[in-house]
C-alpha cells in the first residue's frame, strides 16, 4: 500500500472520524430529549468512510452527500456548530435554519448538500466534475450514495454519463445492508454494488468500511484516475450504522444483537486506534487529546444552538430567488 | 356506530377489507412490509408510518416491498393494471412524485386515451403529503394541483377517517388511475368509522359545517384549520359554511356554486402553493361560473410562492393558519 | 433594423453570442451536436430540429451530446451551475419533464431556500412546447403550468422571434434556474431581429395589440391565435387588447390589471390544460386584485381536460383556434 | 440447437417478417407523398428481432415496445390493416386515430404499447409480468428497448426490479448502433447492453439480430428459464435500421454507404430465406407466394387506410376516463 498519509493526516482523520461520532451520538441523545425537530439520520459506525474519502480531497473538490450526511460534512470539513445550529432549525445554522438536518449544504468547503431525495446526488456530481473538466485544474467531484440509492434510476443514469463524457467523478456506494428496513440483499439483485461498475465501463471495488486504510486506499486509486483525466470509478464501501434508519426506528428487522456485534466488534474508531498505535506509532495519549477536544467541541455547539435564536418571522419569504 | 379509529387505522382497514374481497388486490412499496432481505423479522415497519403494518401477516406475498426505483414499481403497478390486477402502490411521499412522474402522467394517466378507449387502468398510488412535520422543503409539499392538471387521473384527498376508508375503498373499486393524497398530520386524527365497508363516490363535495355569510373551501388538512377559524369568527356572529371538496378531479363545481350563490362571498383556503394552485383553480371556476353571486373579491389563504423552510417557527408561518384563514374571513365578510 | 430571421434562428443566435461572450457557458443535451459516437459526421442534427446546428463548430467541446439519460444530464447541468458555470442545458421536448423532474423542482429550484441563500444555480433548461405537428399525446403538452408552480424557478415562454432572443439570452445571464419554452410550431415563424446582443428583463409582459373592449391575455402561439381573431373582432367594432405575459413566472399582475381596468373584460387564452393551469392562475388573480373593473365574467380558452389526440382533425379542435377565441370574446363583449 | 420450430412455425416466421418489411417500405413511400402525418419511425431492417422474440410467445404473454414499434406489433399479431389505418389517424385505426404510429396498443394481442417515452416500456413489463407470476400459467412479459434507451434510468431501474422480485420478464435490448443521430459507442459506456445484466444478477447475452435463429434460440432459452420461475433475462440484438431515425431523417451522421451496405450484407429476410431452403428445405416458391400474398395486404391496408373516415368531432372528448 502506497499511502501518501503523514502523521498530522492520521491524527486529521481520527479527529474528523471522532467528531462524527461523537456529534452523532450526541444528537442521538438530545434527540430523545425532544429538542432536535424532523427526521434525523444518524452516521455513527459508518466514519471511515466519509473520513477515508475526504481525507483524499482538497477545498476545491465536491462531495454530495445523502439524507445521511452529517458524517459527510463534518469530514469535508463543515464547521460543526453551524450544522449542529441548523439541526436544531436556529438562524445561526449552515443554512439560517431553513433546511434541516437533510439538507445542510456549504458550497464554501465543496459541499453540496445532503439530500432528501434517495439518489439526488449522483446527477449534481457529474456536473460538478464537469465543471473541474472544464476549469482544468485537476478537481474531482465525490457522490456518496447508499445500497437503497444504487437501485435509483438517477445513479444508474448518473454512473454511465460520467463514463460516457469521461468525467472526474467518483461513486462511493455506502452499503450499510439497508435501506430503511429493507435488506440490501434483496433490493441490489446483483449482491456488490460494485459488480454494477463492468455496466458501466468503469473500475469497481468492494472494501471494508470498518477499515479507514482500506478506503483511503481505493479511494486514493479513484481520485488519481480522476485527476488523471481517465475518468470516473466506483467504489464500495460496506459498512454498518450503528443506529436506527431515523431517529426512532426500533430496528426490528435487524438481527437481534446484530448492533451490539456490530459496535463490539466492527467499530472503525476502535479499528484506527490499534493500526495508529501499531503502525504508526501514534500514542493513546495523542488520540485521548484529540477526544478531549472533540468533546469539548460538540458540548459547545449544542450550547449555542440550544441558546441561538429562530430564525426570524421575514427569513420565510427570502432566499427564493436571486432576484424576481 | 360509536366506534372511533383513527385516519391511519381507516386506511388499514380500507386495505384489509379490499384485499379480503378482490384477490387481484396486491400492494407494493418501499417497506410497506418492512424487512424482506433483512436479517431481522419481516413487517417490521410495515410502511414507515406504520400505516400499512399487519397485512403482511394476513396476505403475505400479496404485499410487497420494493428497490429504491420509484419508476419502475410505480410502472409495475401500472402495468400490472393493464394486466387484469387492482394493485395500490405506495409512493412514500409526493414529494417524489419527480423520480416516476412519467409512468404516471405520460402512460397511466393517457392510456386509455391514445389507445382509442380500449385500456383499463385501475391502479391506485397513496401517497403521503403536506407540512407540519419539520421534514422540510423535500418531504412536505402538497404538489396534488400538478396531478390535477394532468387529464385522465383522478386526485383524492380525504380530510378526516370516515372519508378516509370509503374514498380509499372507492379508489381501489375505481376502474381509471387514482392519486390518493393522505396528509401525514391527519394520520392520528380520530373519527367515527363503519366497520363494514363502503365507498364514496368522487366527485361529491362534502358541507363540513352550514353557514350563511362566507363559504370556506378548504381541503384535507386546512378542513381543520377552517372549522376552528369558522368557531372562532361564529361567535362574532360570522357565519361560514365549509365545503370539503374531497376530490380535485373529478371536481365538484354545483355544491360550491350553490353555496357562494347563497353566501356571495368566497374564501379558499388551501395548503398547496399559490401559482397555477388549487386555490387559484377553484377561484377561477367561481369567478367564471359564479360570477354574479359574488358580492366580495374572492380570497385565497395559502403559503407563500416558497418551498417549505424547516424551522418550527418558519413552517408555522408557511402554513395558513386559522389567524389567517379569519383575517380573510373578516376581510371577505365585510368588503361592501 | 429591417432583419428578419426566423424564431429558430434567433434561439441559435442568442446562444451563439452568449457563449462568445461567457466562456462558462455551455450546452448539452440529446443531439444538441448529434453524431456523437456515430461514423458520420459531427454536427449532424444539431438538436432534433436543427435548433444548435452550427454552434460544435463553433465551441468544439463546449456543446456536448449525451446518453437518453434526462435526470442525470439535467441534474448535471444544475450541479455545473452551482460550481461556476452557466449550462444551457435541452429538455428535447417538455412533454419528458417525467424522467428528470425531481432534479429540477427539489435540487434546483429549492437549494438556494435551503441553503439559506448561499446557492447560486444559473442553469437555463431549454425545451419544446405546444401541439400543432401531429406528434400525439406525448409529445405535444404544455405542461409549463407545472413549472409556474413551483417556487424557485422562473419560466418563460416567447411568442415571436425578437422576444425569444432577447429573453433567451436574460436567462442566460440570469442568476436563477430558468426553464425556457419553446412552442415548435413558432420556430418557422419570420420576425425582426437586431444583430447586436440585447436582454428582455423578466416580469414584463407586452402588449403585443393595444384595444380598448376587451383585454386578451395569451401565451406562444396563442397570441398568434389572439392577433388573427382581434383582427376580425376589428371588423365588427370590438376592440381588442392583447397582452403577451411572456414570462409565467415572475409574472407582471400590473399590465393586465391596468388593461383590465380599461376594459372591463377579461379573456384568457391558453394551450395548457386547463385545470390548475396557466389560465386559471391568470383569472384567478384578476378575480381578486381586479375584482371592481371586471363588468362581465371572465372567459377561458383552453384545450379540454383531455390528452392531445393524433388525427389532424381531433388536434385542430384541441388546439384553442381563432373562431373559439372569438366566440368568447363576443360573448364577453355583450356581456351585460 | 434445439429449435422447436416446426416448418409451419418457419413460413409464420417468415411471414411476419415479410409482413413489417413490405409495411414499412411502403409507410416510407406514403409518407414521402405526404399522405402520413407526424413523427414515423421505422423498423425495416430489424425484422428478424421482432419475429425471433414473438415466435416465441402466445396470445397471453405480454409485449411492450418503443416508438420503433410498427414490426412488434405485426410480430405479436396486431391486425395490419388497423395499423395502417391508426398511422394515418383514422377512425378505424387500431386505436380510432387518436394514438398514431408512436401509441399503436391492442391489449387483446398482449401488445401493451408503443411508447413515445424512451424506457417508458420495462416498468410497464415488470408489472404485465407480475400480474402474470400471479396468475400462475407460466405467462412471461417482454420488454423492447433501444441502445440508446438502455441508458434511461427507467430502464436500468426494471432489470433491478424483475430480479429483485424474479418476475418472468425478458429485457430485449434491440442496438441499432444509434439512438437518434448519437452513437451506442459512445453513449452506452460499457460497450455492449448484455455486459449490464451482471449487475442485475441476470444472464445477459449478445445475439446477431440479423439472423432469426439466433434470436430466436438467445429468447428460446430467455422464455423458458422466466417459465420456470427463473427470473429474467436481458438479450441483447445487434442490428441495423435501413432507414432514418424517422422519416425526413437524412443521416449524414452515418458512415457513406453503411445502409447500402446493411441492405446488401445484413439483410434478414435474404439470410433467413437462404438457411430455410438450404436446412429446412423451404423451397423459393413457398417464400414467393407469401410475399404475393403480403403485398396484396399491404396494398389492401393502405387504400383501406386511405378511404377511412377521420374520427368524428365528440371523440376529441370520449375515453379520457372510464367514468368521470
Ligand atoms: C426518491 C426517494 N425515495 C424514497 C425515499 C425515502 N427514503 C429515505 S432514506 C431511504 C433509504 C435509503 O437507503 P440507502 O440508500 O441504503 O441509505 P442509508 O439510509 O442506508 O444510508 C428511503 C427509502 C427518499 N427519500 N427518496
Ligand atoms: C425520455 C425520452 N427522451 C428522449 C426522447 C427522444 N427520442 C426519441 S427516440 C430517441 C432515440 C432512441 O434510441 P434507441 O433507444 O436506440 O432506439 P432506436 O431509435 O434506435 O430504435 C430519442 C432520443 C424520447 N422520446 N423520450
Ligand atoms: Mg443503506
Ligand atoms: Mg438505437
Amino acid at each position: 500500500m502506497a499511502l501518501a498519509l503523514s502523521r498530522e493526516d492520521l491524527l486529521e482523520a481520527y479527529r474528523r472520524m471522532k467528531t462524527i461520532r461523537e456529534f452523532e451520538e450526541r444528537v442521538h441523545v438530545e434527540f430523545a430529549k425532544g429538542g432536535i425537530p424532523g427526521f434525523v439520520h444518524l452516521y455513527a459506525g459508518e466514519e471511515a468512510s466519509a473520513a477515508g474519502v475526504c481525507m483524499n480531497l482538497n477545498d476545491d473538490d465536491k462531495i454530495a452527500s445523502t439524507h445521511r450526511g452529517h458524517g459527510h460534512c463534518i469530514a469535508k470539513g463543515v464547521d460543526v456548530k453551524g450544522m449542529m445550529a441548523e439541526i436544531y432549525g436556529k438562524r445561526t445554522g449552515t443554512c439560517h435554519g431553513k433546511g434541516g438536518s437533510m439538507h445542510i449544504a456549504d458550497l464554501d468547503t465543496g459541499m453540496l448538500g445532503a439530500n432528501g431525495i434517495v439518489g439526488g446526488g449522483p446527477p449534481l456530481v457529474c456536473g460538478a466534475a464537469l465543471a473541474a473538466k472544464f476549469k482544468g485544474k485537476g478537481g474531482v467531484a465525490v457522490a456518496f450514495f447508499g445500497d437503497g440509492a444504487s437501485n435509483q434510476g438517477t445513479t444508474f443514469e448518473s454512473l454511465n454519463l460520467a463514463a460516457a463524457w469521461k468525467l472526474p467523478a467518483i461513486f462511493v456506494a455506502e452499503n450499510n445492508g439497508y435501506a430503511e428496513a429493507t435488506g440490501a440483499k434483496f433490493s441490489v439483485a446483483c449482491g456488490d454494488v460494485s459488480t454494477r461498475a463492468v455496466g458501466f465501463g468503469m473500475p469497481g471495488i468492494t472494501v471494508d468500511g470498518h477499515d479507514f486504510f482500506a478506503v483511503y486506499e481505493a479511494m486514493q486509486t479513484a481520485v488519481q484516475r480522476a485527476r488523471r483525466g481517465d475518468g470516473p470509478s466506483l467504489v464500495e464501501v460496506k459498512l454498518d450504522r450503528f443506529f436506527g434508519h431515523f431517529e426512532g426506528d426500533n430496528q426490528s428487522y435487524r438481527a437481534p444483537d446484530e448492533v451490539k456485534n456490530v459496535r463490539a466488534n466492527k467499530d472503525c474508531l476502535k479499528r484506527f486506534s490499534e493500526r495508529a498505535s501499531q503502525q504508526y506509532n501514534i500514542s493513546a495519549q495523542e488520540l485521548t487529546t484529540i477526544d478531549h477536544e472533540v468533546a469539548k467541541l460538540i458540548d459547545e455547539a449544542v450550547a449555542a444552538a440550544v441558546a441561538a435564536p429562530e430564525p426570524a418571522p421575514e427569513d420565510l419569504l427570502t432566499d427564493v430567488y436571486i432576484k424576481y | 356506530m360509536a366506534r372511533k379509529i383513527s385516519f391511519q387505522q381507516a386506511i388499514n382497514e380500507a386495505l384489509d377489507q379490499e384485499m379480503a374481497r378482490d384477490p387481484t388486490v396486491i400492494l407494493m412499496g418501499e417497506d410497506v412490509v418492512g424487512g424482506t432481505g433483512s436479517d431481522g423479522e419481516m413487517d417490521a415497519w410495515g410502511g414507515v408510518l406504520g400505516v400499512t403494518k399487519g397485512l403482511y401477516g394476513k396476505y403475505g406475498n400479496r404485499i410487497m416491498d420494493t428497490p429504491i426505483s420509484e419508476s419502475a414499481f410505480v410502472g409495475a403497478a401500472i402495468g400490472a393494471a393493464t394486466c387484469g390486477m387492482r394493485p395500490v402502490c405506495e409512493l412514500m411521499f409526493i414529494d417524489f412524485l419527480g423520480v416516476c412522474f412519467d409512468q404516471i402522467y405520460n402512460q397511466a394517466a393517457k392510456f386509455r386515451y391514445m389507445f382509442g378507449g380500449k385500456a383499463r387502468t385501475p391502479v391506485v398510488i397513496r401517497t403521503m403529503i403536506g407540512a407540519g412535520f419539520r421534514a422540510a422543503a423535500q418531504h412536505s409539499q402538497c404538489l396534488y394541483p400538478i396531478f390535477t392538471h394532468i387529464p385522465g387521473l383522478k386526485v383524492v384527498i380525504p380530510s378526516s377517517p370516515y372519508d378516509a376508508k370509503g374514498l380509499l375503498i372507492q379508489a381501489i373499486r375505481d376502474d381509471d388511475p387514482v392519486i390518493f393524497c393522505e396528509h401525514k398530520a391527519l394520520y392520528t386524527m380520530e373519527g367515527e368509522v363503519p366497520e363494514e365497508s363502503y365507498t364514496i363516490p368522487f366527485g361529491e363535495a362534502k358541507v363540513v359545517r352550514e353557514g350563511s355569510d362566507v363559504t370556506i373551501v378548504a381541503l384535507a388538512r386546512m378542513v381543520n384549520m377552517a372549522q376552528k377559524a369558522a368557531a372562532n369568527l361564529a361567535k362574532d356572529g360570522i357565519s361560514c359554511e365549509i365545503i370539503d371538496p374531497r376530490t380535485t378531479s373529478p371536481f365538484d363545481e354545483e355544491t360550491i356554486l350553490e353555496s357562494v350563490e347563497n353566501t356571495g362571498r368566497l374564501v379558499i383556503v388551501d395548503e398547496a402553493t399559490p401559482r397555477c394552485g388549487m386555490a387559484a383553480d377553484i377561484s377561477a371556476m367561481v369567478a367564471q361560473k359564479g360570477f354574479n353571486f359574488l358580492n366580495a373579491p374572492i380570497e385565497m389563504v395559502t403559503p407563500p410562492h416558497t418551498p417549505v423552510p424547516f424551522a418550527g417557527s418558519l413552517e408555522d408561518l408557511y402554513i395558513p393558519s386559522p389567524a389567517r384563514i379569519e383575517a380573510a374571513v373578516r376581510k371577505c365578510a365585510e368588503y361592501a
